[in-house]
């Protein structure tokens, strides 16, 4: 059968979430992207919340980890089952599901990465600078650079809309990497309309000496007259033309010419029209009056696309659009703070870089004007969300957060004597520890966070110090100036503009706003079949949702896949080595330097060198070669191999070469085991030394390739170990979190059980009748549980509860207690929980014997029953954080804001006359929930805000509730008789906290399901088998709660998918001989990877969870915890070669 | 609940035996274990006492220290053996005991755990030398050992780990055996200190007894009085040991002869790393480190066993002293282990011994602690 | 408040309320405001006012006649909101209510307009002299005298107008007052 | 280069010496000039205050009239107030058909109908974007040098209509000071408000804000205006402003095109320098 293979366009940290899931499954990736570097817009920032610290790495591989790179993601990634195109494009994709033709376009570099050593000189000779994009422009970067600070890859690429192609870099390449393609310029033909002579003849000129063919025209008419004779290229055309503007002659021309490349051109103030104008089809827009340079390289950006790229068309079963958002940019706005004009107003990603320790600032926080120390801070929200005049009626949903964030972070990092404060209109803290990481910026970090809207920005002109006025009015009317020395915009988010393209060409559908439109219920399936939408594509999210969305995208690939009949490939049907017999080999060990282009003799004494190692008795022999990095050099090297036939080697190289992936081809080809294969980036050691201490040089060298050769005289070759792992799921809850985990892993081809304690499976769905945008719940609950109860890989327990379980390596035995039947055991290989949540209950202090005041539960199930008739209400009144969000449950329940509009909106629908009243601390309405905000604000709702420490007041009277507040614009208090009160109580989980125990999860302080890393993995625990998915993970709307359940499949399937396991190569063992049994490793193991096996009475690992960390030999005093491969022998031996 | 144990003629310790009689013979104990006066010798040696009759050669309260009998409660407790044992452990004995149920090494749920204020005790070429020349009986040791707090037997320095124990009280435990600030004429008071140890007691049918008034104060007087040794300690071996030089100095005479580990009641592996082929250098190694230093002592390692125990175990001292009594060479390892061990106990928050709830250090893992000291943030 | 509880109000406001519905009261608006000293009460004020219904204060106050159409909050809401305009609106309202507090500056446009209606262009010497009869306080002119004397000197405002203009705007003024009936 | 052109009651009254130095700035700039034939007022504020319909059918009735002499597409105006007048009609119609029938409706009247195909725009527009900024300098030749001149742009010109400038921080006026090699004062006044018919109605009011303009321009050797209103407001009360706040903030306060005129090499007489309220000679005494 065929293995299956999926292209995910974009690998950015969703992307990458989406290969690694489906290549840890088995299935073959195609992982592209555009950029020159992988990763995404996580390789700029440095921090995220809550731990003010980077866990990309922790999204790597667990088990057979080392078919994939086992370091940070903003390095690079390699796996085995993933191959990574960059600088390549999705460009369109035909066909059906299991069967999908995509076209690439790839950009080749003009640099030959088998040929380039990274050793800098074009880098040092070229003459251009440009804006470094990597630290958002406030740096400046040469036109041929390395991608990204933290990169690997050692490759200089060259940037070619920035390049002059002067050719000194050419020239001065010592390997000959650099290579110019000939260039043809004449035949890019360009046609340059515009009714102002002076425009159209200085552009003329300009284009011209580059080289290109150009032609002008001065009204739409002529131009397409022109067009009528010539094929163009590009054309360049001024929107406001008297007769026929630039907008008509664009659709004009693209109907003559469709693959045109069209840019606008407008004054200042029409940025609109040529918003619009793209959205139409034209590439780009100039704003006039334009700086020549910006012409040509917009004109040979063009070019170069024209000319050199080159398609690549793929087979896919599956594609997963990941291309992310974007920031938005204030420039191109009405821009009222100035960005980009007044100095010291930065975006938020500008001031990730200002403070990032491989930014601008190296970690100092200077005034860009001043070159004083920063010391107050601004935050401004919504810049470019919630703002209609910005184009944005939704919400960005994550930039609340991430401004808090920077304001610890900045703290944290400057000192708590510097002045933050926030700007914002409400404090969209929509996760369920979010509100309690405010409170600690709040109170631990005192940041001051002002609830108002800061209209425009000045410098201040009294000061002239660079200090920025900004005015704003409390929310008693007064009206207050503050300063500040910086202040960072909270830039809201947009769609990625090659994405909503390539949407609006291959007949996907968009929202009005441009992001990815996804089907009912789901938010990874968009409207066309086969491809799914990851990450943030699709609509504004955090990491860990962008991460469950890529996984729940990952999933949705896996169910194509199976369908198509494609298979995974298997995992452990890797040769095994013939490791005992090297085991038993003496070790022969070969020493080899590459000298990267340099004589290694004016820096170190090699005679000595040689002469000092060869005194080590399984020290073979020592070399010196030239380029390993280049294909001659890689040939040398195993010429030398062939010829001196160790079984151990030692490498001196410089980083890039040295990293995993290249050494890992080496023992492939040479035949050497990869575990016994040793390096040592001697090229950064050399760096350090002046050339004239050669004695002292070559001390420190010898030192280390002692210790070197220490580790592999007594390091034998590791097995990666196999363990047996059972591959059916165990689903505990019959919500929709738990039928839709099921019915997807059983969709992927596994067996389930589902486990359900009530004699009904829905859970709180049963309940419910209309979505906020006005799906029908109950039709789609049906659907799915009737797919559940016909699907052959499902068995549904009703009425049953798991009594108790125990975790062998590789599967579970859980025991399940059934209502009235015999109870039955069970084994699984993975446990999902899957418990759900419920509406908190109303904290009632009154007597309302009739009913009055409700939960929002009571009142929709109220009005289903008809016991509720919204015609006969007048007035109601709706009370948001009821019980919620101060001490006891200091969470946000994210859903009941929009439940709240959501029965507003339906009461306005069914009586029109009603007065619907909304009593809020912060309108969670988030993402393109904000629509429905304005919606309600439309229908008349009316919308109170109270602060925590003022609640609403009820009182029942005869037939009425009085309600108590304040209004606190007018400030004056509001009594409000209403018919009924409707409160949001919130979410309770419902997960027991023995229930985790038994599986080996935890909990977090509000009962929730504690994740592995509430970022970046989001539905699993720290043991590798169990997940969590919808409430008992978080509060989540319904969607949200279907994609962690598809998330947590995937993570399942990831498992499900291998009969074997392979561990890493580093893992943990037991010398059960001299074990104590005290359990302190067991304890410890931060994996859950050791058990007591209390029938043998010893411990045992699952090799698959051990990650090979040490704690256990750390804690282990008699040494039988050991790490195989790193026994404390070699590692005492290591130490002493390298103090000797 | 406190009842009392009467003199039985006129004798401190047999109205001692008397109790454990007692309560060997009630229903609810099967064995006993404590101190006994071997046949024809002056040796005290823990022993498991089954026969009521045995009870008579028991001396609770001696001089006599020859081991951490922790070590033996756990070889009696790691396992099942279907029977109640009650059990006589000094303050020290305790906490080490209770380290090791912590370690899965011993279990409680067998024992009834009995504590006795602590009688101090001399090291065993002391207690030998003691024996020789005039001892004083057993229950005249005791009128002694509990008027006041002195440092000194018959010109015998007691142990130092007892001058500077600054826990010389049991706690933790079944029940209690009270005798500092009793007045012995009216006998000794026992105290329970968990539900089981109340239970056995009412058993016991015996007469209540209230809390001596002035114990409290002697209890905070006697703990003044070590802790203040305990500083002059730490200071001096701090002094003697503060550089790599002075440490090798130190535990110059050390012959590897690990006894010092194998009277540890903590040190519970039952394969020491430096046993195994770890330490089993290869003679190429020996050549290079000679050819280094032109001179290499033999054996190698010695101060990096210490050093490798103190990482191992300096969290969990109880501060008993058998390391030292257990040197032929006469090192005081005590005096090192006990100064490192308060550091390293103080840097935890850890108190060794006193709950078996309380997780040793390094099976805890807080993502920051220690900021200051690993420099990550 | 006998006038507060004038329905006509509500329906005159009805409109304006439309249009700010969806104020989120930022407070944008406020701070925008060069005339914010001057008001009472403040713009967001305004419109909480306006959408609770409380028309009654809201004509009690005077702010909205300060509005000198800077265009500052119309450029500036988030919500997109067109606030000078619902300020001219209110200028309407009130001067179509004929409130008394608002009788100044309403008498003032209505002369200008007249002017307009008779003459097609801005008879200044002419407008001014109506409106200062409409006010009927004599003391009125001599706040405007020294401008006035100024412009006079400089041969600014004259009484005949320097070119033609004799606009039949009369009719285009009755068919828009049958339109907006 | 040709406009038609949108005077405006002020031109012809209160502010005439705007047009004439609009005038003669363009003819020396070869742009010319064509008035719209029987032009009427815009409305001012007056008809927004007083009717809705009015408000749109005052200036319609301009714009119609501009589209029925079929020559040029583009209307120059050069009063700010006139210009955001009949820019608003030209923006509004274009989404809001309903109204464009009503206003057709009231045109009929007097047999107008309005299409909407004339681009409204304001001299500060054609004179920063449209004429070529090369021919000032030339003829100029740094006349001006020495002199600190504050924009001042009000915001009729700007707001709500965005067309040529940034609506919060304007910057069209400064290339056009310094082709006169004069320097733009630097300030954050240039788009306040000055009060608008505030000074009549509410003077007060009306005062406070262009005290804060001119106390902002201490420093400037004059103040340009491109709007009727704003020249008004920020000339007439200097005095009293003056004595009111205790300290002299009088000032020359010119027409953009006046400045320019003089910078060209017109006289005073040419850009009607006399009839200014503000002291001018100020002015002309710094230039030499």
């Amino acid at each position: 059968m065929a293995i299956g293979k999926t292209l995910v366009a974009g690998a950015g940290l969703s992307g990458i979430r989406s290969a690694l899931d489906l290549a840890e499954t088995g299935y073959k990736v195609l992982l592209i992207d555009q950029s020159d570097h992988i990763g995404g817009l996580l390789c700029q920032l440095d921090n995220q919340f809550p731990t003010s610290k980077c866990g990309y790495c922790r999204m790597l591989p667990m088990f057979d980890r080392d078919r994939s790179s086992q370091h940070c993601l903003r390095k690079g990634l390699f796996h085995e089952n993933i191959e990574i195109l960059l600088s390549t494009q999705l460009m369109s994709v035909e066909g059906e599901p299991g069967d999908l033709k995509v076209t690439l376009k790839q950009n080749p570099s003009l640099i030959d990465p088998s040929l380039c050593t990274g050793c800098g000189e074009c880098e040092r000779v070229c003459s251009v600078f440009v804006d470094d994009p990597f630290n958002e422009g406030l740096t400046k970067r040469k036109a041929v650079y390395l991608p990204s600070p933290q990169s690997f890859s050692n490759a200089y690429t060259i940037d070619y809309t920035a390049c002059t192609r002067c050719g000194e870099c050419e020239k001065i390449c010592p390997t000959g990497a650099i290579k110019f393609i000939d260039q043809d310029r004449e035949k890019f033909k360009i046609l340059v309309v515009d009714d102002e002579k002076i425009v159209r003849d200085s552009m003329k000129e300009w284009l011209k000496e580059e080289g290109f063919s150009v032609a002008t025209a001065d009204s739409g008419q002529k131009a397409l007259e022109l067009m009528d004779d010539r094929l163009f290229n590009m054309m360049l055309t001024d929107i406001k033309m008297p007769g026929m503007d630039g907008v008509e002659l664009l659709a004009k021309a693209k109907e003559k010419n469709e693959d045109l490349c069209v840019i606008m051109m407008t004054a200042y103030a029409a940025v609109d029209s040529a918003v619009d104008a793209m959205k139409q089809g034209a590439l780009d827009y100039l704003t006039k009056p334009f700086d020549p340079d910006v012409l040509i390289s917009m004109a040979l950006k063009v070019y170069h696309e024209f000319e050199i790229a080159e398609a690549r068309v793929e087979q896919v079963d599956a594609l997963i659009l990941a291309g992310g958002t974007q920031f938005y940019k204030p420039e191109l706005g009405k821009n009222p703070y100035g960005y980009g004009v007044l100095p010291g107003v930065v975006t938020g990603m500008e001031f990730e870089r200002l403070i990032s320790g491989t930014g601008l600032g190296k970690g100092k926080l200077i005034h860009p004007k001043t070159g004083k120390p920063v010391r107050k801070i601004a935050w401004f929200q919504c810049v470019g969300s919630r703002d209609v005049q910005a184009d944005a009626g939704f919400c960005s949903s994550v930039c609340c957060m991430i401004s808090i964030k920077e304001a610890i972070l900045a703290k944290e990092k400057y000192g708590q004597d510097l002045e933050t404060t926030l700007f914002y209109m409400d404090m969209r803290t929509i996760g369920k520890s979010f509100d309690e990481y405010r409170l600690k910026a709040q109170e631990e970090n005192q940041v001051r966070f002002v609830r108002a809207r800061i209209h425009s920005l000045d410098e201040d002109l009294k000061k002239k110090d660079g200090s920025l006025l900004a005015r704003y009015v409390d929310l008693q009317g007064n009206i207050h100036e503050d300063d500040f020395d910086l202040v960072v915009l909270a830039t809201g988010q947009r769609p990625a503009k090659q994405m909503t393209e390539l949407a609006v060409k291959n007949d996907i559908g968009i929202n009005p706003w441009g992001f990815i439109e996804t089907t009912p219920f789901s938010i990874i399936k968009t409207s066309r079949a086969g491809i799914l939408s990851g990450g943030s594509l699709s609509g504004l999210k955090d990491i860990s949702d962008s991460v469950t969305c890529a996984s729940a995208a990952a999933l949705g690939a896996c169910k194509i896949m199976h369908e198509a009949g494609k298979q995974p490939i298997d995992a452990h049907a890797i040769d095994m080595d013939d490791l005992t017999i090297l085991a038993r080999e003496n070790p022969r060990i070969l020493t080899v330097l590459c000298s990267c282009d340099k004589d290694l003799s004016q820096t170190l004494d090699l005679e000595k060198l040689k002469l000092d190692l060869d005194r080590i008795p399984e020290n073979q022999s020592v070399e010196i070669m030239d380029k390993f990095c280049t294909d001659e050099g890689w040939k040398t090297l195993a010429d030398m191999i062939q010829k001196t036939n160790p079984n151990r080697l030692i490498l001196g190289a410089c980083l890039p070469c040295i990293q995993k992936q290249r050494v890992k081809e080496l023992s492939k080809e040479s035949g050497l085991h990869s575990s016994l294969v040793e390096t040592l980036d001697i090229i950064s050691i050399l760096k350090q030394y002046p050339d004239s201490q050669i004695p002292k040089t070559t001390q420190r060298i010898e030192r280390e390739l002692k210790a070197l050769i220490s580790k592999a005289r007594f390091k034998n070759p590791v097995p990666g170990e196999r363990l047996e792992s059972n591959q059916n799921a165990l689903v505990i809850g019959g919500g929709i979190a738990g039928i839709t985990a099921a019915l997807s892993i059983a969709d992927c081809g596994y067996h389930v059980d589902l486990v359900e304690k009530d004699d009904a499976i829905g859970g709180n769905l049963l309940w419910m009748d209309k979505t906020v945008d006005n799906l029908d719940i109950q039709a789609y609950l049906d659907e799915k549980v009737k797919e559940l109860e016909s699907h052959n890989q499902v068995t549904i327990h009703k009425k049953t509860k798991t009594e108790s379980t125990a975790q062998n390596p590789g599967e579970f035995l859980t025991f399940l207690k059934k209502d009235g039947e015999p109870d039955e055991t069970i084994l699984h290989g993975v446990t999902l929980l899957a418990t759900g949540g419920s509406q908190a209950p109303l904290m009632k202090d009154n007597e309302d014997p009739q009913q009055k005041e409700l939960t929002q539960k009571e009142f929709e199930m109220g009005v289903q029953d008809h016991k509720i008739d919204p015609e006969k209400l007048e007035t109601v009144v709706m009370i948001q954080c009821s019980g919620t969000r101060d001490e006891k449950r200091n969470y946000c329940s994210r859903v009941c804001c929009i439940r709240a509009l959501k029965n507003a909106l339906f009461l306005k629908d069914k009586n029109s006359d009603i007065q619907v009243y909304i009593l809020y601390r912060d309108m969670m309405s988030y993402g393109f929930y904000e629509e429905y905000y304005t919606e309600a604000k439309n229908r008349g709702v009316i919308f109170f805000q109270y602060d925590s420490a003022n609640k609403p007041l009820t009182q029942i009277q005869e037939d009425k509730v009085l309600v108590k507040t304040r209004d606190l614009l007018l400030d004056m208090p509001v009594e409000i008789e209403a018919d009924c009160v409707i409160h949001a109580t919130g979410i309770l989980p419902d997960l027991p906290a023995e229930l985790a125990d038994q599986y080996g999860a935890d909990l977090d302080t509000f009962h929730f399901f504690k994740e592995a890393d509430s970022k970046f993995r989001p539905v699993d625990s720290m043991n590798y088998r169990v997940f969590s998915c919808g409430l008992s993970l978080k509060p989540c709307t319904i969607e949200e709660a279907v994609a962690s359940a598809e998330a947590a499949a995937i993570r399942a399937v990831r498992i499900l998918s291998h009969e074997r396991l392979v561990s890493g190569k580093m893992v943990a063992d037991t010398r059960t001989a001299t074990c104590s049994m005290c359990e302190m490793c067991v304890d410890t193991c931060p994996y859950g990877a050791r058990f007591v096996d209390s029938l043998e009475e010893k411990i045992v690992i699952d090799p698959a969870a051990c990650q090979g960390c040490g704690v256990c030999a750390a804690v282990c005093p008699s040494g039988s915890a050991v790490l195989e491969g790193l026994d404390r022998r070699l590692m005492l031996d290591v130490i002493d070669m390298a103090l000797l | 609940m406190m009842i009392k144990i009467e003199q039985e003629d006129n004798s401190l310790t047999k109205g001692l035996q008397q109790f454990f009689k007692r309560l060997l013979e009630s229903e609810e104990i099967d064995a006993l274990f404590l101190p006994v006066r071997l046949k024809d010798s002056f040796s005290i040696m823990p022993s498991l006492v089954t026969d009521p009759a045995q009870i008579e050669a028991a001396v609770p309260l001696s001089p006599s220290f020859p081991l951490n009998s922790g070590r033996m409660v756990s070889r009696l407790s790691y396992k099942e053996s279907g029977r109640k044992t009650a059990v006589l452990l000094r303050p020290c004995e305790i906490r080490a005991f209770i380290e090791l149920i912590k370690l899965k090494q011993g279990s409680r749920q067998e024992l009834i755990l009995i504590g006795i204020d602590c009688p101090k005790a001399l090291s065993l070429s002391d207690y030998a030398a003691y024996m020789e020349k005039d001892p004083l009986d057993d229950d005249a040791y005791i009128q002694k050992v509990f008027s006041a707090n002195e440092e000194t037997l018959n010109g015998f320095n007691f142990s130092s780990a007892c001058n500077t124990c600054e826990n010389p009280f049991p706690v933790n435990t079944d029940m209690n055996i009270l005798l500092q600030g009793v007045d012995f004429s009216d006998g000794m008071i026992v105290e329970s200190g968990s539900e089981a140890g109340r239970n056995i007691l009412e058993s016991l049918n015996m007469s209540e007894a209230s809390m001596p008034e002035k114990r409290e104060e002697i209890m905070a007087q006697i703990k003044e009085v070590n802790s203040k040794a305990n500083e002059a300690m730490v200071e001096d071996i701090t002094e003697k040991t503060d550089s790599i030089l002075k440490l090798n100095a130190f535990f110059d005479r050390c012959i590897n002869c690990y006894n010092c580990r194998n009277m540890c009641p903590v040190c519970y592996c039952k394969e020491c790393v430096f046993n195994t082929d770890v330490f089993y250098h290869q003679p190429v190694q020996y050549h290079q480190w000679a050819e280094k230093k032109g001179l290499v002592k033999l054996p190698t390692d010695t101060v990096f066993y210490h050093l490798t125990r103190l990482a191992h175990i300096s969290h969990a001292c109880v501060g008993c002293g058998q390391c030292s009594n257990a040197c032929p060479s006469d090192i005081n390892v005590f005096e090192v282990f006990k100064s490192v061990a308060q550091t390293t106990q103080a840097a935890f928050g850890y108190s060794p011994g006193i709950d078996e709830n309380e997780p040793p250090p390094l099976s805890v893992f807080n993502e920051r602690e220690f900021e200051d000291i690993v420099g990550i943030k | 408040m006998g006038q507060a509880n004038n329905k006509g109000y509500l329906e005159q406001t009805e409109t304006i309320k439309t249009m700010i519905q969806t104020c989120i009261q930022c407070g944008t608006c406020t701070a925008s405001c060069p005339n914010i000293e001057f008001m009472d009460i403040t713009p967001r004020h305004m419109w909480r006012l306006l959408l609770m219904d409380h028309v009654d204060a809201l004509f009690l106050s005077k702010s909205f006649i300060m509005c000198s159409s800077c265009y500052y909050c119309t450029l500036r809401c988030p919500r997109g909101l067109e606030l000078t305009n619902a300020m001219s609106l209110l200028k309407q309202t009130a001067s179509k209510l004929k409130l008394k507090q608002f009788q100044r500056s309403s008498l003032f446009y209505k002369a200008f307009l007249d002017s307009v209606k008779k003459h097609g262009r801005v008879k200044e010497i002419e407008f001014m002299t109506h409106f200062f009869i409409s006010m009927k306080n004599p003391m009125i002119p001599f706040g405007f005298a020294p401008l006035g004397l100024k412009l006079m000197l400089k041969g600014k405002v004259r009484p005949e107008f320097p070119s033609g203009g004799s606009g039949k705007l009369t009719a285009l003024f009755k068919k828009v007052a049958e339109l907006e009936e | 280069m040709k406009y038609l052109y949108y005077p405006g009651c002020s031109l012809e009254g209160t502010s005439l010496e705007y047009d004439i130095s609009t005038k003669i700035l363009l003819e020396a700039v070869d742009v010319q000039l064509e008035e719209i034939e029987d032009w009427t007022c815009c409305g001012a504020t007056a008809a927004e205050s007083q009717s809705h319909l009015l408000s749109y059918v005052l200036p319609a009735r301009n714009l119609a009239l501009a589209e029925k002499m079929n020559s040029e597409r583009q209307i120059l105006v050069p009063c700010s107030a006139c210009y955001l007048n009949l820019k608003k009609v030209e923006e509004v119609i274009k989404k809001d058909k309903d109204l464009l029938g009503k206003i057709n409706a009231v045109l009929a009247e007097e047999d107008l109908v309005l299409k909407g195909d004339v681009i409204v725009k304001h001299l500060l527009d054609v004179l920063s974007n449209d004429v070529d900024i090369e021919k000032i300098k030339e003829i100029s030749q740094n006349k001006m040098s020495g002199l600190v001149i504050a924009p001042y742009y009000g915001c009729q010109c700007l707001r709500p209509f965005t067309v040529f400038d940034d609506p919060e921080d304007p910057h069209s006026m400064d290339e056009l000071i310094r082709a006169t090699g004069a320097q733009p004062f630097e300030w954050d006044m240039g788009a306040q408000c000055c009060g608008a018919s505030n000074t009549s109605t509410k003077p007060e009011a009306g005062m406070a804000l262009v005290g804060r303009i001119l106390k902002s321009a201490k420093g400037a050797d004059a103040i340009l205006t491109v709007c009727p209103m704003c020249q008004m407001n920020l000339e007439s009360s200097q005095k009293k402003i003056s004595h009111k706040e205790g300290i002299d903030l009088e000032i020359p306060v010119l027409f953009l095109p006046q400045f320019l005129g003089l910078a060209m090499g017109k006289t005073q007489n040419d850009v009607r320098l006399d009839l200014n309220l503000s002291d001018t000679g100020k002015l002309i005494k710094a230039r030499v």
